[in-house]
């Protein structure tokens, strides 16, 4: 069965989502692909409580855009996403931008709450479709959110795992160095390295990203696009539209 | 009850105005109203993020500086002037992180002269904050951030309805309630002003923020477009798609404007 | 959704039950709950005060501390059970001021070690609290009283409904939200359950608090009675006196109390 | 024209509040005399928001219990109205109670929110109707709320008046000592020295405390007491009750 690369990042997703205890995700990403995948495990039953910051309608907070702070601080919010316009070796997130500070040279929007939420949910994912040595970095140009913290500063989790384009990194915070773990369909070790900035370990077992089961495919296509079609109308329509319309 | 033009006269230049962003009660109305009698050097504060408003009032030359923790168009894209801007270096970009706005301004709403936040630790934006501070946290030890109180000049923002006691209804979006908290004057456009008071409502009174923090109020119908307003009307994409791809030059912007910001009486229509 | 009596039993003995006071959405229902099944050792916070259920607490013998600014029966005079108490030494009194424990509360919810608060200095409360400091602060270089997070084991109070979908409705009482948030884990009683979800109506969700900080919901009519209910229903002053009266003495308490909280079923009539 | 004790008091506080600039009043104590006196001077004119923390309908606060904390922090109170169980002579109040820590000989409800109001709020009002040396100490037992700070300590206000069933003192909070203004009819310098436990000066033109004019005495039993009628009716009846009805 044919499937979007969207559809196989989602699948991806949604299996790290499921590998560890999770009660609660928040999704503050503008991204879909982190939302269909939360769906995808929500659909497939897993009892997960969803935060989509980007809903209009049934916002789920009555306290304002600082609430998912608090929460987060709390120690409520097991899972956030995050991407960059830079990320390096050690997972260092880099929204600011390049040349100068603030960015004289390219400036991406800012940080938002990455300087925090990375380092109070209870793990992240990255996710940045864009895999190229211009995006994965040896060592980003300024630090928004550092991807490891020393002794004697409060942080709560790291980053669980790095999803691109090409393939799925795990991350070791205690050595700060990402792990390959599996290759997308048509990738290999090798292309991987080759798009990527920054040194990395290729785990014992790297394989082929396992391409999305029937099953999968049916849920994103229904269940979960019918969840998305609000928030996300034209990524609904271009990745799931003509299936769903058949 | 002022008029939008004496609302937008009574914030002098250089005064530190405070804007929600886009999906958060901006208004947009007084952004325009600012562009058109000319104000120059504002320094404006994300609250915790900046948007349309804030791009616009770069692109009319108002600004002199911006505090934020990101600014954006959202699905429209970059926010093109500030882009541009700090490119050129013609504004200076004072980068933050949402909570820590946050937290400033409730410092301020506390009546505190700082308040401690966890995270940040280890980013360059804390390396380009000399005015924010590292301490060995009482009872944990732990090294933790402290924030100084933030206290506007101005917070402004856009909400569906005001009462005939000045009370104004902001629903959830309760950031604006901290904002106004913390400002010395919260100015209010409002889609119409509503007989009663919220106060004497257990159902309304939960969104509302009394009269007490609220120095003026102007009816401007419409005022967060292109932005949506709750309930009350929605995003408008194409507007802003539009705004996104004639600001990417300054020309472009300058058009944009003649027509959408300076056109005499548009507002009104 | 548990029973009444379930969710007194979820209760442990020994736990840091918060409790807001009267006009606050008291669950009275649930303290009488919990003295009908023998809960022992509890320690009791007052958000920021204590009242009715507090006393009531403290008659039946639940209790080991209290942690407040105040308790009191307000119009209805001092807090008889309460005073007896102190005077007899058989509860550990810990004095706060409102502002304070608001703000224990605060550092919880926002997931920091300590806020500081303005004031205080010069008091015996601080003096009296070794688990408070004092340091010079950030900035502006004056002492300010720092004062650790606060976690309750339990928030309980009474709210008029939830909905369907766990979110509970509490009006302009927002200190029951900040108390929710801060709080391990939160037992709410309210008078109904209504369909729908609050947090999709823009008039009703900035008065909710998400399912997201709710544990157990248990209905309980008439839950706040003697203590008024926002709009809903008003204080039972008589009754209030008539308890004020009678629990001066210990023996005048268990008549009170065996008529009021221990005669089976009386809560369901 | 003959008049409550209530309404001397009341017109006495009026005098003080708008004796300095004030654009806000919060008016905290179960007292309703100081609600009287607020509403007086609202009802000469004077342009005063009053926040009547007892309320119980239009309750001026949306944030909840701790709006009001929040508010004086900001420096938005100009005035607030404390008690205590016993006022001393540094004017340091007592609301927790008197022998050992926590008060085991007699229990006063404790500080409320006095220990933070005294001290941030632009200035404070100190009613007590009891002029005893019981309640008006050399010394208090316990110090709820200091009268004076040190150097050092961010402080707003301090008490600007003390006004009891006998007199009006003010404060002088540079010599942290209580000055006589004036005696209420029937009092003199030396039955309010007797009736005091501390040591205070006299001021150099000490008269008596002005009896209610007829256009205090109309306002207090007219528009005033309409006002107050929900939160306080036992008061209403009872201070302006026949009045009103005749």
């Amino acid at each position: 069965m044919s499937f979007a690369p969207e559809e196989l990042l989602a699948c991806a997703l949604a299996r790290l989502i499921v590998a560890r205890p999770t009660a609660h995700v928040a999704v503050g990403a503008a991204s879909p692909v982190p939302a269909a995948a939360c769906w995808l495990a929500v659909k497939r039953g897993a009892p997960i409580r969803l935060s989509l910051l980007h809903k209009r309608s049934g916002n789920p907070f009555t306290e304002g855009s600082r609430e998912l702070f608090d929460l987060t601080g709390q120690g409520r919010v097991d899972l956030f996403f995050l991407g960059g316009g830079q990320i390096d070796g050690q997972a260092n997130l880099n929204l600011i931008g390049t040349g100068e500070w603030p960015g004289r040279e390219v400036r991406f929007p800012g940080s938002f709450g990455s300087a925090f939420m990375y380092m109070m949910a209870g793990r992240t994912i990255l996710f940045r479709e864009e895999h190229s040595p211009r995006v994965l970095v040896e060592r980003v140009a300024h630090v928004s959110a550092p991807g490891v913290s020393e002794p004697g500063v409060f942080r709560r989790g790291h980053a669980q795992a790095l999803v691109t384009g090409k393939c799925v990194f795990a991350f070791d915070p205690a050595r700060g160095r990402f792990i390959l773990e599996s290759v997308h369909p048509g990738e290999t070790v090798e292309s991987v390295r080759a798009a990527t900035g920054f040194g990395f370990d290729v785990a014992a077992g790297v394989g082929e990203t396992p391409a999305p089961t029937e099953g999968e495919l049916a849920l994103l296509r229904g269940p979960v696009r019918d969840e998305m079609l609000e928030t996300y109308p034209e990524f609904c329509g271009r990745v799931f539209g003509r299936r769903a319309a058949a | 009850m002022i008029t939008l033009e004496e609302m937008a006269a009574s914030v002098p230049d250089g005064a530190l105005v405070a804007l929600p962003p886009d999906n958060s009660l901006p208004s947009v109305a007084l952004a325009k109203a600012l562009a058109r009698r000319g104000a120059k050097g504002l320094r404006l504060l994300g609250v915790p993020v900046s948007g349309f408003a804030t791009d616009l009032l770069i692109g009319a030359g108002c600004v002199a500086e911006v505090q934020t923790s990101a600014c954006s168009l959202g699905e429209a894209g970059f926010a093109p002037r500030f882009t541009a801007a700090v490119k050129a270096g013609t504004i200076r970009v004072v980068d933050a992180t949402c909570p820590a706005i946050h937290a400033m301004l409730q410092a301020t709403e506390k009546g505190v002269p700082f308040m401690p936040l966890r995270g940040i630790i280890g980013s360059d934006i804390l390396a380009n904050r000399p005015d924010w501070t590292v301490i060995e946290a009482p009872f944990t030890g732990e090294r933790i951030v402290c924030l100084p109180a933030l206290e506007p000049d101005v917070a402004a923002f856009h909400a569906p309805m005001a009462d005939e006691a000045g009370n104004v209804w902001i629903g959830r979006r309760r950031e604006c309630a901290t904002l106004a908290h913390a400002s010395r004057r919260a100015l209010v456009t409002v889609e119409r002003i509503v007989p009663g008071n919220f106060l004497e409502d257990e159902r309304l009174a939960p969104g509302a923020i009394s009269a007490t923090y609220v120095s003026a109020i102007a009816v401007a119908a419409r005022g967060a477009h292109p932005v949506a307003l709750l309930d009350e009307y929605g995003f408008d994409a194409a507007y802003v798609a539009e705004y996104a791809r004639m600001a990417r030059t300054e020309a472009g912007f300058a058009e944009w404007a003649a027509r959408e910001v300076f056109a005499p009486r548009r507002e009104a229509a």
